[in-house]
């Protein structure tokens, strides 16, 4: 009796830990980045760390995704558009004590266009002609055309302030001008922030900050269960949220990305580049199974390549509603020989491999038989995305805001190639005017779920699990990002 | 006395306990896999998100998972995919370590020897799992390429244990006739060694089977196995998994279904070696 | 002996050259390329090709084989193509977890085997002896990815006694530690320990029939002295064999449990640089596991020349 | 009174019988010679004597060690008789040591378990003990591991462990069946004195007669679990009563009825042959060390002859053997059976070969238990592909006729023979190809003595039917001398010795042959048969 109670006392022992102060948050994130320089790499996963926390660009989203001013408190547009002046904040100082001046701005700019930039978002930068420090606290861009988005555009990841002092060794030590300090990185498991006491701003309400990494779902589960989290930032498994739901120590935050996921179809080839069969798979997907069984009923069905969340979204979902017999007639009227084999490529997340699933079950229902294959983002990115575009279907949630206009690429890998919408592009690109550009949005919207150019799924939910007690997280994700600036423990 | 020596083998088979248990539990998921191809309780092709993640019911004897589909059905169907794997994979390691090792015994202590035997050590010396994680990495995860990362594991396996076997026989006097009778080396290793080492390697068989379905339960778990639509016991657990605490019927179920055939299999490679093994039959000495 | 252990570490050296060159090659062919998988999706042509040269992935594959060894024989693991830190440290960072890990269930193995081989074969055919036996053949069924699974759900989320994963690191001291590797090193361990409990036995068993346990209980020995003073040393070697597969097999094999358990070990290590094509990285562990098992088995190979007197003449 | 009183001992395994009513007497000083074939049971008594017994026997009667019933100890009481009041030596002195732990350890253990004394007075009476086994630690050091010793010197550790506290009882199983011949003399003399010395009472188990003939005071002669006739050796030789035991003696002093039928010509000729097999070297960089198994040994073999060929373990017969079948090459010399070289080039010459056949020792390896007798026989058609099918079948009922057996026996496995017909399918198996040589490698020296004579006379008899020329090759002077016209005396290689059979045995010439004449045991002269 003796030994049990000990080891009841042990375990109880161990279980306690250190007990933590309630300034400091340790959030879970699924995929852990390969270095920290936003500015060199595509990785979400670094902006999630880095962006708003270490660095901060001209402009930063706000957790709306409206478009707010950064290192640049004001600034003014020129008459024709082309001439932007920034007038940065006063008193911003970079991590390693170096001060925030123009010349970083142009540092910064200049390097994520240059020649030998790596950016991986190159084209944001492609319509400054210069950038020009008027003097400490002003910078001049002048563009090469007028640009609606440039503000927008500055407001991304990839376009974050750096400082030449500390460039070198952005990759695993980044020194930005935010609220958070980077603190240390133990690969495969955390990357630490702490609080930086001479933030020019609004201070930070955590002393620390810890982002835990947890690929596994299920590992993420129990994390959160047995505590070891404070938080789940996109929080892998749907099937779970019920239960932290129903847990009074913690709660879900249910919001919106910007992630429309799409069945892709291989515009370039047979039996794709036939509009029949893509309606015909247009009118074979049930979104509503879909949804219940790989996301477990969080998702918005949507009927064209549009956040449904943004006010210029028209709901095309009535173009390609559930109706099987359609589609058989289709595949009939389009002459194909059933079964159509085709190949579907599934990337990794649970969203692609388990929708992939149901899809090809929903497929197989009409008389197309895809294969199934799991391939990892390396494969993907490979073959379906860059170069190859071996593939027919597949499953993927382009996460990029204001995205729409990938359609236009006719070498992007849906192999569209449509000179009407590219037309509606090119003139979107140039306009500023909301309403004409809201009607431009509109028609481009129609023209692909009229194309039926790819299966439109469902608008990716962001699911956050927190403690109860902890506030100011964002709810949507206008951008990849884990914004800790407001975020406090309710006392 | 030919009667009686069949008959203490058939009674000596009857007395094993370890042979019958592990036999009868073969035997039953044997018959799931070949019953699934004429019959299955429900079509696990056809999702029914309706019905999903139910328990155990009348309707479905193990309950649904995720996407509605009956569990018995997938493990009938699954035990398929597992068999067929683990029975591929020992027949590569089989067809090519088998005479290797027999070549290597019969060239015993020469360099060609030495050469397989380190060759296989160093195939040893490769972490296996992480090797099958590369293999399917490459070529893209699939049963097949599951079946050769496994079976070319296999291949020293069996390689070794017919080495040793055969090394043993070389020894022995009737080798030392059939060479009187002029007989080479690799027709006596086919006519003589080969049967003579045939016990081993159906044990050594039933054993790296076992191995066979557990690694590729282990590979599927991790996404590189049997792809979708077919149903295999690892993706089912790794599929399960952010269930288990609300559903643990969907965990385990498969997991059981894995325990008890591996089970089955080494109790039966038990069973065999000590049904073959010439200690216990000493009877004649 | 010196001759001995001359033409073992000769062997050994050998069989390194080897894997060298097996496992540098057959990594190089993997399809995917590392440099478009950093840059993701909307890299420019031209920044690949920096970004190509930067990583030294357009020089010949045979020049960066020797580029690679050399590097290795001095120490160099070379620069992570994803993390861009020296492999070395990552592979230094990452056996932090993993050693131990292995270190402990191995401990945990060789406690639990130990005793219950030795209490089976002394106890032959008794009903002890038959359940041990019966729930050693459990253990070694039981996939321990599954075995994990019911251990997280039991110990770390119902009963909390445990974490459900991830490690806190050497500095957050030895109580944390035991807190994150006890669970993995019992899902390690279970298995290991069955198998070599069973090996234990037969070995034992082996032993005890030979003719010279007999001339010791001549002398008056029990079964018991017989069994410890001549038996165990004899059946030291096959279980020596299995310790060191074992041990390797730990070490590497901990890739599926330390996805369960998301502790930041060589398993998962090797898992993400695959994934993300990172092939100095994947090179490097493959070498580094290979000659792990490589030198456990020229340990293993010494160790039985310690225990055995016929080896030690040689 | 008697030491050792065994009544009425009856035993059985897992309810198989092993052993009925058996009932002996030893007295002290004396000793005890207990025979028999295998499976009469001898081991099995000396195992009950030491309740050494295998799982599941179940002993029944009565076992008195100095009027105290042993059967009735338990087995904490006998763990303390055992090695103190009864010591024991066994068949196999190869394997009886353990291997990982030094003689002395060993011998010094005996004594440790009995008494209370410390390590160093162990050590001091372990080394009187080995030397008392003349092993001196002074020669050979107790440092020493098992395998850095020869088998007679294993078997004297065994006997040194055995008497280290001086026993009332040694039991000593086959001591020497394992050993050669001069081997075989020096630790029966040794025995023989130390029993004298100690005063101890010795059981001695073998299967041969002529082992105990001049060192039993009694004798006791088992079969199938019983004693069926016990007296002093003396009377037992002069009058046996039991039909079992003059069979065996019988069987023990046949020599076949045959003729010398040897012509002038020569029909094998082996001419400076040399083998050497090239060793690992022993020291690092050090030079490969060459063992020269065969030094130039010359001899011709006449056609009808029987030759043996005699000589120790180790001493090159075995390799010479092998060379004349052709399984090996020849460094020198050459090999001519019939005029024609049994290697031509680097590869066995087939066509030569087929007149030559072998038979070897053990008559369970000597089958590939898988295939049926009629394949087995078959097997040296592989020689002579010309031999049609329908010839075949005939071929193997004629020389399963040969032989003593039946043509429905080829349809039979190998393991439903006993040991005495399995050699004879394998002297079938020799004939088949109709040779016109065949080599007796150890033919006959696994036999039990009776199956023995009956297959000596089947050679006998076969080589005046065919014609057959013999090289009969064994460590067994005994058996050489009844069927053999001549022989010769092979030691480290060499052929030192070379004549007419009974002028070498009866008069040996060179110093080797005299000492392995002298060692080897012999029944008494005047035995009744």
């Amino acid at each position: 009796m003796k030994a049990k109670i000990s080891a009841v006392a042990l375990a109880a022992a161990m279980a306690a830990g250190p007990v933590l102060a309630q300034d400091s948050l340790t959030v879970a994130l699924q995929l852990e980045p390969p270095h920290l320089d936003p500015t060199s790499a595509a990785a979400g996963a670094i902006d999630q760390v880095v962006y708003a926390n270490i660095f901060e660009g001209l402009t930063r989203f706000g957790p709306d995704g409206s478009v707010n001013p950064g290192l640049a408190s004001s600034w003014e547009i020129s008459e024709d558009g082309l001439t932007y002046t920034f007038h940065l904040v006063e008193g911003a100082k970079f991590h390693d004590g170096t001060d925030f001046e123009a010349t970083d701005v142009v540092f910064s700019l200049d390097r994520a266009r240059g020649e030998d930039s790596v950016n991986a978002q190159k084209t944001l930068f492609a319509g400054i002609e210069s950038v020009e420090a008027v003097d400490p606290a002003t910078v001049k861009v002048t563009l090469s055309a007028p640009d609606g988005l440039f503000l927008f555009k500055m407001a991304w990841g990839d376009a974050v302030i750096v400082a030449p002092e500390s460039i070198d060794d952005i990759k695993t030590a980044p020194v930005g001008t935010g609220a958070f300090t980077f603190d240390g990185w133990v690969q495969g498991d955390s990357i630490s922030l702490a609080k930086n006491p001479d933030y020019w701003g609004e201070p930070a309400m955590l002393d620390a900050a810890t982002f835990k990494y947890i690929s596994d779902p299920t590992a993420g589960f129990a994390a959160m269960m047995a505590g070891d989290v404070d938080a789940f930032v996109a929080f892998p498994a749907p099937e779970n949220l019920p239960q932290f739901d129903a847990d009074p120590r913690f709660k879900v935050l249910i919001g919106s990305t910007e992630g429309e996921t799409i069945l892709a179809m291989n515009n370039g080839r047979e039996p794709f580049s036939n509009k029949l069969v893509r309606e015909a798979v247009a009118h074979a997907i049930n979104r509503q199974d879909i949804i219940d069984g790989a996301m477990f009923g969080y998702g918005t069905p949507i009927g064209t390549f549009f956040a449904p969340h943004n006010p210029d979204y028209v709901d095309l979902t009535g173009l390609s509603d559930y109706d099987p017999e359609k589609s058989k007639a289709l595949l009939e009227e389009a002459g194909v020989a059933l079964p159509l084999k085709v190949k579907m490529t599934l990337p990794p997340p649970s969203y692609a491999r388990r929708g992939g699933e149901i899809v090809a079950a929903q497929l197989r229902a009409v008389g197309i038989e895809p294969e199934i294959e799991n391939v990892e983002w390396a494969q993907w990115l490979e073959n379906t995305f860059r170069n190859a575009h071996d593939y027919d279907l597949t499953i993927i949630s382009h996460t990029e805001p204001m995205d729409i206009n990938a359609y236009a690429n006719p070498d992007y890998y849906f192999q569209y190639d449509n000179p009407a919408f590219q037309d509606v592009m090119a003139k979107l690109d140039v306009e500023s005017d909301p309403a004409v550009r809201s009607e431009l949005l509109k028609s481009a919207q129609t023209m692909l779920a009229e194309d039926y150019v790819s299966g439109f799924l469902f608008e990716l939910p962001l699911h956050t699990v927190a403690k109860t007690g902890v506030e100011g997280l964002w709810v949507n994700m206008p951008t990849q990002a884990t914004d800790l600036t407001g975020v406090y423990w309710e006392k | 006395m030919s009667l009686a020596e069949e008959t203490s083998t058939t009674a000596m088979a009857l007395k094993n306990r370890n042979l019958l248990l592990g036999g009868a539990l073969t035997a039953v998921f044997l018959g799931a896999a070949l019953l699934s191809f004429l019959w299955v309780p429900y079509d696990v092709t056809q999702l029914d998100i309706a019905n999903k993640i139910k328990g155990p019911s009348a309707a479905h004897w193990l309950g649904t998972d995720h996407y509605g589909r009956d569990i018995l059905a997938m493990i009938m169907v699954g035990a398929r995919t597992s068999i067929a794997v683990a029975v591929v994979a020992v027949g590569i390691g089989m067809l090519a370590g088998v005479p290797l090792g027999l070549w290597a015994a019969a060239r015993r202590g020469s360099l060609l020897d030495e050469v397989i035997m380190r060759g296989n050590d160093l195939v040893f010396a490769f972490p296996s799992l992480v090797i099958a994680v590369m293999i399917t990495a490459a070529f893209g995860p699939s049963a097949t390429n599951a079946i050769i990362a496994i079976g070319i594991f296999n291949i020293p396996v069996f390689a070794r244990i017919t080495r040793s076997g055969a090394l043993t026989l070389w020894s022995r006097d009737f080798i030392l006739a059939a060479r009187v009778a002029g007989k080479g080396s690799a027709r006596i290793s086919f006519e003589h060694i080969l049967p003579n080492v045939l016990n081993l390697l159906i044990v050594q068989g039933t054993i790296q089977f076992s191995l066979g379905i557990l690694a590729e339960a282990g590979l599927s778990y991790v996404g590189l196995g049997a792809q979708p639509p077919i149903p295999s016991w690892g993706r089912m657990l790794a599929d399960s998994q952010t269930f288990i605490s609300f559903a643990p019927h969907m965990a385990l179920f498969p997991g059981l279904a894995i325990l008890l055939t591996v089970l089955g299999l080494n109790l039966m490679g038990d069973g065999l070696r000590d049904l073959f093994d010439p200690k216990l039959r000493r009877g004649r000495t | 002996m010196l001759r001995y252990t001359l033409t073992r570490f000769l062997s050994l050296c050998l069989s390194l050259a080897v894997a060298s060159v097996v496992i540098f090659f057959a990594i190089e062919v993997l399809p995917g390329d590392p440099a478009s998988i950093m840059l993701g999706v909307n890299a420019q042509p031209d920044t690949l090709a920096a970004l190509r040269t930067e990583l030294g992935l357009d020089q010949p594959m045979v020049a960066r084989y020797f580029a690679w060894v050399t590097g290795l024989l001095q120490g160099d693991f070379g620069i992570s193509y994803t993390y861009r830190t020296p492999v070395a440290q990552m592979i230094a960072d990452r056996l932090a977890v993993s050693l131990p890990l292995a270190l402990f269930s191995l401990a945990l193995t060789v406690v639990i085997a130990f005793p219950v081989g030795i209490w089976a074969a002394s106890r032959r055919g008794s009903v002890s002896d038959v359940s041990i036996m019966g729930l050693t053949q459990l253990g070694v069924a039981i996939p321990n990815f599954w075995f994990a699974m019911l251990m997280v759900l039991v110990f770390a989320i119902n009963l909390q006694w445990f974490s459900a994963g991830g490690f806190a690191g050497w500095d957050a001291g030895l109580l944390a530690v035991l807190k994150s590797l006890t669970l993995p090193a019992i899902a390690l361990a279970l298995p290991q320990a069955s198998i070599l409990a069973r090996v234990m036995r037969s070995a034992l068993l082996d032993t005890l029939s030979e003719d010279f346990i007999r001339t010791a209980r001549a002398k008056g020995l029990t079964r018991r002295q017989a069994l410890w003073r001549h038996a165990l040393r004899n059946a030291l070697i096959p279980v020596l064999t299995i310790i060191g597969m074992q041990f390797s097999f730990l070490l590497a094999g901990g890739i599926i449990i330390e996805n369960v358990f998301y502790l930041p070990g060589l398993g998962r290590l090797i898992f993400q640089a695959i994934s993300a094509r990172d092939l100095v990285v994947v090179e490097s562990v493959v070498m580094l596991l290979v000659f792990a098992v490589i030198l456990v088995n020229f340990l293993v190979e010494l160790a039985y020349a310690a225990v055995d007197p016929r080896l030690r003449a040689r | 009174m008697s030491l050792l009183d065994i009544r009425n001992l009856s035993l059985s395994i897992h309810g198989a019988p092993i052993l009925h009513e058996v009932s002996l007497t030893l007295a002290r000083g004396d000793i005890l010679g207990v025979i028999g074939e295998s499976g009469s049971g001898k081991s099995m008594t000396a195992f009950a004597t030491m309740q050494l017994l295998p799982e599941g026997a179940v002993p029944e009667g009565e076992v008195l060690l100095d009027g105290v019933d042993i059967l009735s100890r338990s087995e904490r009481e006998m763990c303390q008789i055992r090695g103190r009041d009864i010591g024991m030596v066994f068949q196999e002195p190869m394997t009886a040591l353990n291997p990982l732990k030094t003689i002395g350890d060993q011998v010094a253990e005996t004594v440790l378990l009995h008494e209370k004394v410390s390590r160093g007075v162990a050590q001091e009476r372990a080394a009187e003990a080995l030397t008392r086994a003349e092993l001196p630690p002074e020669k050979f050091p107790m440092s020493r591991y098992p395998h850095e010793l020869s088998g007679g010197q294993r078997q004297r550790v065994v006997i040194a462990m055995a008497i280290a506290l001086r026993p009332k009882l040694l039991i000593a199983d086959e001591p020497t069946t394992a050993l050669d011949v001069t081997t075989q003399a020096q630790i029966l003399t040794l025995l023989k004195k130390l029993v004298k010395e100690d005063g101890m009472a010795m059981m001695m188990i073998t299967h041969d007669l002529a082992v105990v003939a001049d060192m039993a005071d009694h004798i006791a002669i088992m079969q199938k679990g019983r004693v069926v006739e016990e007296g002093p050796t003396a009377q037992i030789f002069r009058q046996m009563q039991h039909p079992y035991s003059k069979a065996l003696l019988a069987a023990s002093t046949h020599a076949p009825e045959r003729s010398d039928e040897s012509q002038e010509d020569p029909l094998l000729e082996v001419r400076q042959v040399r083998r050497t097999y090239t060793l690992p070297a022993k020291k690092l960089f050090g030079a490969r060390r060459q063992i020269e198994a065969v030094k130039g040994v010359s001899f011709t073999l006449k056609r009808g002859e029987s030759l043996g060929l005699v000589g120790e373990s180790g001493c090159g017969k075995s390799t010479l053997t092998r060379a004349i079948l052709g399984l090996e090459e020849v460094q020198s010399g050459e090999i001519l059976l019939d005029g024609e070289p049994v290697f031509t080039g680097h590869k066995p010459n087939d066509v030569v070969r087929r007149k030559m056949q072998v038979v070897f020792q053990d008559p369970y390896g000597s089958f590939n238990p898988r295939h049926k007798v009629a394949r087995l026989v078959a097997e040296p058609f592989h020689l002579t592909p010309d031999v049609p099918r329908a010839e075949r079948e005939d071929r193997i009922a004629e020389a399963l006729t040969a032989v003593g057996l039946t043509p429905g026996d080829a349809h039979k496995y190998i393991h439903e023979f006993s040991g005495g017909q399995r050699q004879r399918i394998a002297i079938a198996r020799a004939l088949i190809t109709r040779p016109e040589l065949i080599l007796l490698d150890e033919a006959v020296s696994a036999l039990d003595v009776q199956v023995r004579a009956q297959i000596l006379d089947l050679l006998a008899d076969l080589s005046k039917r065919y014609g057959l020329s013999y090289l009969f090759i064994s460590h067994d002077l005994s058996v050489v001398r009844t069927i053999t016209d001549r022989v010769m005396v092979m030691k480290s290689g060499e052929i030192v010795e070379e004549g007419p059979t009974e002028q070498v045995f009866d008069t040996p010439a060179h110093s080797y042959t005299q000492a392995l004449v002298a060692a080897a045991p012999r029944l008494p002269d005047d035995v009744a048969a």
